[in-house]
Parts: C-alpha cells; structure tokens; sequence
C-alpha cells in the first residue's frame, strides 16, 4: 500500500479544488480511485474539473446502476498514470436526466445510449441517431436494467411487457 | 452426321460440359490441397449444378425480365462456341479457320460483358459494384492479353490458333522466345476468369458475389457452367499457344491436352493460392504498368525475331 | 528480406503431397481427448439427492427427482442437452460423485424432444 | 460520378461473422460516410446475470465471447475474489496466466486467418487456422471445451495442469513458433499483402487517445497501454510481459502487432510452465459475498476488458457491468473508414477484431425459469419480417411461397 503514489497525487488534486469532498472520494485500491454519488449540479463541476485540470483526459465507459430511489452513473476515466477514477453521477427515478458528455469525450456515444434504452436515463444533448442496443419494435417505457423490470413477465414474441396486475407493487 | 456428333457430343458442347465440371473439381482439389484441406469429393460440382437447376430462381423485381434471364446463356453460347477453335486431339482444331484467333478472342470477351450486364440489369447495389469492377477490369487485362496472344501468332505469321499451334509444334524451341507471352497472359488470364488475385467483381467479403448476387436457380447454375467452360477454354488456348506439343495419334494426342490443360489448371490455382485480392486501383495499376510493357517487349522482340530468324 | 508477391509460393507447394490436416467427417477418424466435457454421465447408486448440482447448472439443464419411495431411494437425472452448456459445473458440485463427464459429444439430433434424456 | 452509392454491409454479409450494419455511401469506390450500426447481438447478459448466482453467472459471463471466454471470467471470477477478500493460490494465479496466454495465440491466428480472408488470402487462413487448431485441443485438453474452457472458478482454477500435459503444451508451442516465424516474415514481405493493409484504417496516436482505442488497435498507434504491463493481475506480476507497440497506425500496424505479441505469448507460456509453482489449485469462496463494488481490468487479446460487479450481500450480484475489448474500439470504427476504399472496409472492419457479442452483451432469452420455450414457427417469424419491411415502405409480402415450402 505503500506505493500508491501515483493515485495518492491524483486524489490530493481533486481534494485540493473540492476540499468538502474528503471522505467521498478515496483510493480503493491500486490504480483506483472510487466516489461517493453526487448529485448533477456538483458532478457536473467535478467532472469539467478532472478533465481540464485533474488530467484524467481519457474516458473510457459509463455504467448505469439501479440504486432504488435513484439511478446511478458511474463514469470511468483515466489519467497518464493509468489510473482509473469512477465518478459517480445520482439522478432521482422520476426525472433521471444528465448531462451528455460525448462534447467531451467521442466515446461516450453509445454508453449513453445504453442508458437511454436500459435505464431510460434523458441524456440531454445526446447526439441524434439509433437507439442502441435494443431492437427494432421494443415497447417504449421498458427499461430492462432497472430493477422492477422483470424478465418473467416480458412477451418475446410479441414484445409486450405484462406484469401481473397482483405482484409489483408490495411483494417486489 | 460426324460434324453434328463433333459439335454436339465429342469433342464439342457435351464433352466441354462434363470437362467443365471435372475441371471445376481438379481446381477446387488442387486449391484444397495446395492449403493442406481435403477438398470435396469428385461429384461435388455436379452436384452444386444439379442442386442449382433444381432451386427456385428469383428474378428480381427491379430487373429486366427478358435480358436478366438471357444473359447466362449468352454467356455459355459465346464460351462453347470458343471451344470450337481450340485444337484438342491434333494440331487443328475441329473448325479451323484464318482469323479464329480474333473471333476467339472476342467470344471470350462476351462472358465480361455478359457479367457487367448482369451485375447492371440486377438493379443491386453490390451488382453495380461489381459490374462496375468488372468492367474496369476488363479494360486493364484485355490489352495485355490480347497483345501477350498475338506475339506468338506475329512470329508464327498466321491468325488461326490451329495454326499456330502447328507452327510451334513444329519448331518447339521458339515457344521459349515467347515466355514473358506466356507470364503475361497467365496473368492476365487470372483477371480474365475473375480469380484470385483479380476476383474483384464478385469479391465475396466486400460485395458478398457482385454481379451474380441476384442470380439464383438455374440461371447462376448456367453462369456457373459458363465461368467453368471459360476456364477450359482459356486453359486450352494457353496450352495451344505455349505448350504446342502434340501427335498424330488422336488418343494419345487427346491425353497429352489434359495433361496440358492440367499443367495450365495447376499453374492457375498456385496463382490464387498464393496472393491476397488486390484492390481496383491497384489491379488497373499493376495491369497497365507491368503487364502491358512487358506484352508490348514481347511484341517488339517477337517482330525483331521475325525479320533475323530464318521462317 | 526480399520483398514480392508470392511469398507463400514454396509453402504452398510443399503440401501438394503432404497429408491433408483436415478429415473427412464423419467417416474419418476423430479424435477426442479424454479429458473433454461432452454429455455427463449418472450414477444413481451414489446420488443422495442433495440438488446441488441442480442449484449450480447455470442452464437449468438437470434435474433430479426421486422415482423410487422414500426409504428405497432412487435417483433419477433428467437432462436436457439441449440448455447444457457442457460446462460440468454438476460435475465440480457433486460431493459424491455421482456425476461425471464424458467424452461423448456427437449429440446432434433433429428432434427436441429427444434431447431430454433421463440418465 | 455525382451520385452516391450506399451501400448496406450487414446485417447479414459474408465478411461479418455475426450481425452489424454498417451503412457505407461511396463514391465511386471510396467511402465517404460511414454508419456504424451495431445492437443486434443484445443477449441481455447483464439482466440475467442478476438473477443468478455467482457461480452460474462464471458461465454466463465466459459465454460473453466466444473467443475471448477465459479473459472474461478471469475478470469476473478477480472481481467477485476482490469482494470476497480472498487471495487465490499461486498455482491458479499461473494456470490462470498460462490459459490466458494459450487463448491469445489463438485469438491473434484467428485474426491472422480472418484478415488474410477478408483481402482474398484463404490459404492464410488455411495455414493459420490450422495452426489454431493445435493450440484449440490444447485448450480442450486444459479445460475441456475448445472455446468455453470453463477452467475458472470463484477462488482458482477447477483443474490442474499435469507433468504429461505440460510436455504436450511444449510441444504444440514449439511448432506455433515456427509456424509464427513464417507468419511474422509473410506478414512483412509479401507485398500483395503489404499492399492491401499499409495505409488504410489510420488511427493516429492522437485519435487512438480521443476515441479511448485499446488493445493492438492503440499499441500500432504506440499507445503502450497494455494492462499486463501497467496493472498486473494473476501472476503478471511474475511473468515477464513486453507490450508490443508499432508506429504504422493502421491495419499493418495491428498486423505486426498481433504476429509479434504471439511471439511473446510464446515465451509467457514457457515461462509459466517452467515456473508453475505446487500447491493448491482453489480456495473456497462463500456463496455470499460481502457488500461491495470492484473495477476490474484485464488485456484480453482485443485489448482492456473491464468488468464492473456490486454486490449487495446476497448469493446474487446487484449489478454486472461488462465492457469488452470491441466495444471500446467500435467508436473510431467510423473515423477509419471514411476515405478509404470500399474493398479495404471489411480489412479495416477486421482489424479491430471485433466481436459484436462481446460489444452488444446479453439478454436472456430462453425462459428457463419458468421453464416455457418460446419457438416461433416460420410462418409467424415470416409476418413478422413483412411487417417489418413494410413499416420501412418496402412491401415484400407479395412474394408466393407455396405451402409446401412451410414444412418446419
């Protein structure tokens, strides 16, 4: 644990513009620096932040996570070090909206169009073109990855979502 | 009676079919092998022809409905008629004329064209490519062919393929004069019958068949005869050409031009066993920067020749 | 290095006589190793019934039911080799070893029903 | 020619082994738009390994790729040790290593056969696929299936390696290494196809960088970001590992990259098997795994595999996030296709090695909870593509087919 100098100098950077974020954002391990969800107006800054000052210029994925009340994002990016920093971005359910950040980072394209169709995440200046990755005909208001989505009740062949109308609220 | 039997049966239209078809295996045998695979059986092309006639064959909608079936057909017609030409047991052919070389020549350019009208009348976007290519390629090959055939004649001093046949069967020794003649058109033979490394036209992983993408059922199986017989043809005038030897004796005169044909096939498929696809630009490139000076030397040198050697 | 086309021209025609690295299937000979995962095989003798092999299969391919009484027990596997996955993840789960592999994998067939089968 | 052709390639095509469209408008023979549509492989993976156990999820998580199966569950199986706190034993670490290593050879001379097919060079593929085939039973020897080897588990490896198998594996990777020696020296000097790799798909170093590239597809831009080197895992630590970079930065480049990192896997392999340490092959795990997230990343042969796994305490994980090698490279699959020529698309489409199973991931499909099948008989699956075709103005459900025609 001793050597972890490179993510240590990463980390005292983001501190050093953020100081409140001590706590929230720590080395997990080698190589990787974890953060606690924040929510859109604070990551967006911390975010910008990284990227122009932080030196972690170069993205490589979002994820989207279920996390009940809220969705969660957790964006990857790396630094020169190789080291990896996963920001976490939180969206309440009922208005999941962030912001795109393909202005940024090219790649980002069709992870965010994977929250688009598995989390029905609004990405907002999300570039326009297909939806990506569910196919053609797929009911709308069906987002695969949330957690009360359950496999059980999809139609496959008729691509129809049919919860039974005694389960799904109290039970699940 | 004898000329119909000649025509029809031997050594004409059904014995260039089923020669086409044995053909068409030793290709695909010797390909195999030349990759260390065992290749398919001996009936596999008879069966891929059998199964092909007996498919359902789709026109498409977008096509013309009279020229779109017609074409495999004139295709084949141009191909087996060619074949009428070519020397088989003896020096002559079975209907030698002064000129045939020309008319030979030209037939064998009908199935080109026949494969670019094919590809346009499809109406298909991988068609047009191809037809498109093929007709590209059809400019950069034909030249140095044409020039890499006509210097033996310009030595031998005649039009007629039987013969020149005859004029090199009788002085063997000057076919080695013609050797860049004769790397020249196995070269240009490979674009001509659409093979490796010049199979553009119907390049599989870039527009799955070209021209023939459309074609299904008995019309591709036509076309694939015809492309078989064009590869037996070809095989046989290069062999008349540079590989005159001969006997008066028909049987052992018939054997010697498998054995000839063979060589040629064989020479063919190391050809495409050994080279990747070239591209378009690279293929009209290397057609009119290598092989065409070097049919015209050998030209150059074959009229030299022909005023010092003693004819 | 020299550069040109036809590089692989003294390769190619080493292996005009060389012996085919392909067979003809399926009338050559194949030749499997003993230690490939193919259809597992049952033994009902040693199978105490703890399912664990059926809690583990990540295809839900097996299960195991009890066809005789309850103080006689036995055993019996259904497989559907259809869902297996041929990982023998069952294999690794059973405590007793009643389930093994085999190197038998020509399981092809045209009917789905008959790939259900009770081992 | 004023008018642009487009041109569909996928989503079924004979240079694409599984389904993606890419929409090419050409002019003349050079591309001048690409579309990159990609989607149609979604196996909802992710979903359904939500619903199971960690234990079945290995299985499911190897079946992401068929060619890169052990990388994924190696990295599965490292995040899962990483929740759980354990610490697998040395010998696993090696095997792991050693199957990782056999599983690059055989990735990369599949790639050499896909690419020498795709500009018209079958008897490449020929050769090297053949080669490919001994390291395939080596491979079925180790773990007993030739591409699903399944010889990872939660705290090891499931079977161990024996002194005859490690005289067999010496043996294979003997003749690999010859046979890569030709490969290496075809790939530099033969010149058809020199002539149709060099210069085509450039990706400079820079735009490898934008569009987050990994894999041989950076390293031929001298990206050097090969994860053995700067994250070591299993027993990377131990086995000496040389990134291989080249400065062509295109399809050649990626060419040389992938013949020379054969080599290296060639002398990892010995390594491990000269330095396999004894002891055990596995530790137990528990079935439940603590709360926790981890972020893992492991060089599968297409470049950086991560996984991402959060767990909430139970026997199942709360969310699986898999990001393989392809689907990072996909995204400068736009900006290497554009200006080149139609013939170089399915090369340059090669070249990143994609798997679009591994970019599109999973979902479920059979419903083997509730134990129900869900066939669609032809007939239904026909209305369906009518239907289909006729929401995009296209009318195909005149076409007669007679009924004897519907025998399935």
């Amino acid at each position: 644990m001793s050597e972890l100098i490179a993510e240590k100098k990463a980390l005292s950077t983001i501190l050093e513009k953020f100081p409140f974020l001590e706590g929230k954002i720590d080395v997990q391990r080698r190589q990787r620096i974890i953060s606690s969800p924040m929510e859109r107006p604070l990551f967006e800054e911390v975010f910008s932040f990284v990227v122009t000052d932080g030196g972690f210029n170069c993205f490589h994925l979002v994820i989207g996570v279920d996390d009940g009340e809220n969705l969660g994002f957790i964006y990857v990016l790396s630094n020169q070090d190789k080291v990896m920093l996963l920001l976490k971005q939180s969206a309440p359910k009922s208005n999941p909206a962030i912001k795109s950040v393909c202005a940024t980072f090219p790649n980002a394209l069709w992870h965010e169009r994977e929250l688009v169709d598995l989390f029905g995440t609004i990405v907002e200046e999300l570039p326009e073109g297909p939806t990506y990755p569910l196919p053609d005909g797929w009911p709308a208001g069906n987002y695969p990855l949330r957690k009360e989505w359950k496999v059980e009740y999809f139609d496959k062949i008729n691509m129809t979502y049919n919860p039974p109308a005694t389960v799904g609220k109290e039970e699940e | 009676m004898v000329a119909l039997f000649n025509i029809l049966i031997f050594p004409g239209f059904l014995f260039l079919g089923i020669y086409a078809l044995l053909f068409e295996y030793l290709d695909r045998i010797i390909y195999a092998r030349l990759q260390n695979r065992m290749g398919p059986p001996w009936f596999q092309p008879l069966a891929d022809f059998l199964k092909l006639i007996g498919k359902e064959a789709v026109i498409p909608a977008a096509a013309d409905k009279h020229v779109f079936p017609a074409l495999p057909v004139v295709a084949l017609a141009a191909v087996t008629t060619a074949f009428l030409y070519v020397p088989i047991w003896s020096g002559s052919s079975l209907l030698p004329f002064s000129g045939d070389l020309i008319v030979v020549l030209y037939l064998l350019t009908i199935p080109t064209l026949t494969f670019f009208l094919a590809g346009w009348y499809s109406t298909s976007v991988y068609a047009t490519v191809g037809s498109m290519r093929a007709l590209t390629q059809l400019f950069s090959y034909e030249v140095p062919l044409f020039m890499a055939l006509l210097s033996p004649a310009l030595l031998a001093d005649t039009w007629s393929i039987s013969g020149i046949s005859q004029f090199y069967g009788a002085h063997p020794l000057y076919i080695l004069i013609n050797i860049p003649a004769f790397v020249v058109a196995i070269v240009a033979c490979q674009g001509k019958l659409e093979r490796v490394p010049f199979d553009l036209p119907e390049a599989e992983t870039e527009i799955v068949s070209g021209t023939f993408v459309e074609y299904s059922g008995r019309f591709y199986a036509v076309f694939k005869m015809a492309i078989n017989c064009e590869l037996v043809v070809v095989a046989a005038i290069v062999s008349a050409f540079f590989l005159p030897f001969y006997t008066a004796n028909p049987f052992i005169g018939f054997l010697l031009f498998i054995v000839k044909t063979v060589i040629i096939l064989f020479i063919l498929a190391v050809f495409r066993s050994v080279m990747a696809r070239i591209r378009i630009e690279q293929m009209v490139k290397f057609c009119w920067k290598y092989l065409t000076p070097l049919a015209i030397l050998q030209i150059i040198i074959n009229i030299l020749l022909k005023g010092v050697l003693p004819l | 290095m020299m550069k040109g086309p036809g590089k692989i021209t003294g390769e190619v025609l080493r292996h005009v006589f060389a012996k085919p690295a392909t067979i003809s299937y399926p009338k050559g000979e194949l030749v499997i190793d003993k230690n490939y995962r193919g259809k597992i095989d049952f033994d009902a003798s040693k199978c105490i019934g703890c399912k664990l092999c059926v809690r583990d299969c990540p295809a839900n391919a097996i299960s195991i039911e009890n066809i005789g009484t309850k103080e006689d027990k036995k055993m019996q596997l259904t497989l559907n080799y259809a869902h297996c996955i041929f990982c023998c993840q069952c294999v690794d789960s059973c405590n007793k070893d009643a389930i093994s592999f085999s190197p038998d994998i020509e399981l092809a067939g045209i009917n789905r029903k008959d790939m259900i089968v009770k081992l | 020619m004023a008018k642009n052709v487009v041109i569909p390639i996928g989503p079924q095509h004979p240079s694409l082994k599984e389904p993606a469209c890419f929409t090419i408008t050409l002019e003349g023979e050079k591309v001048v738009n690409a579309v990159v549509g990609t989607g149609y492989n979604h196996r909802g993976l992710e979903k359904a390994c939500e619903a199971r156990s960690y234990l079945q999820d290995i299985y499911i998580i190897e079946r992401v790729c068929g060619i890169c199966s052990h990388i994924h569950s190696t990295t599965f199986c490292q995040s899962v040790e990483e929740l759980a706190g354990v610490e697998i034993p040395r010998r696993a670490a090696y095997i792991r290593t050693l199957m990782a290593e056999l599983e690059r050879l055989h990735s990369h001379l599949l790639w050499l056969g896909i690419a020498g097919h795709e500009v018209g060079f079958d008897t490449l593929l020929m050769y090297s696929w053949r080669d490919r085939e001994l390291v395939l039973d080596i491979l079925a020897m180790l773990g007993g299936n030739r591409v699903n080897y399944g010889i990872n588990t939660l705290g090891g490896v499931r079977r161990d390696v024996t002194p005859e198998q490690i005289e067999k594996i010496r043996k294979v990777v003997d003749i690999v290494e010859e046979r890569n020696k030709y490969y290496v020296q075809l790939a530099l000097s033969e010149t058809t196809l020199a002539a149709r790799l060099g210069g085509i798909g450039k990706l400079s170093h820079d735009d490898a960088i934008k569009f987050g590239a990994v894999g041989p597809v950076s390293r031929a831009a001298e990206v050097a970001d090969d994860i053995r080197v700067t994250d070591p895992y299993s027993a990377y630590d131990e086995v000496p590992v040389t990134a291989i970079t080249d400065n062509h930065a295109d399809v050649f480049g990626r060419t040389v990259v992938r013949v020379l990192e054969i080599m290296e896997s060639v002398k990892m392999i010995r390594f491990c098997l000269d330095n396999l340490p004894d002891g055990d092959i596995a530790v137990k795990v528990p079935r439940k795994i603590p709360e926790g997230e981890a972020f893992v990343r492991t060089e599968a042969p297409r470049g950086e595999d991560a996984h991402y796994v959060r767990s909430n305490g139970t026997d199942k994980p709360d969310r699986v996030r898999v990001r393989a090698a392809s689907e990072a490279n996909w995204h400068g699959m736009k900006h290497m296709l554009e200006g080149d020529y139609l013939a170089d698309v399915p090369i340059i489409i090669a070249a990143i090695d994609p798997c679009y199973s591994c970019t599109d991931r999973a979902i479920v499909l059979d419903n083997h909870d509730t134990g129900k099948q869900s066939v669609i008989d032809w007939r239904t699956l026909r209305e369906y593509s009518i239907n289909w075709y006729k929401a995009r103005g296209i009318d195909t459900g005149k076409i007669k087919i007679a009924d004897s025609h519907l025998i399935f």
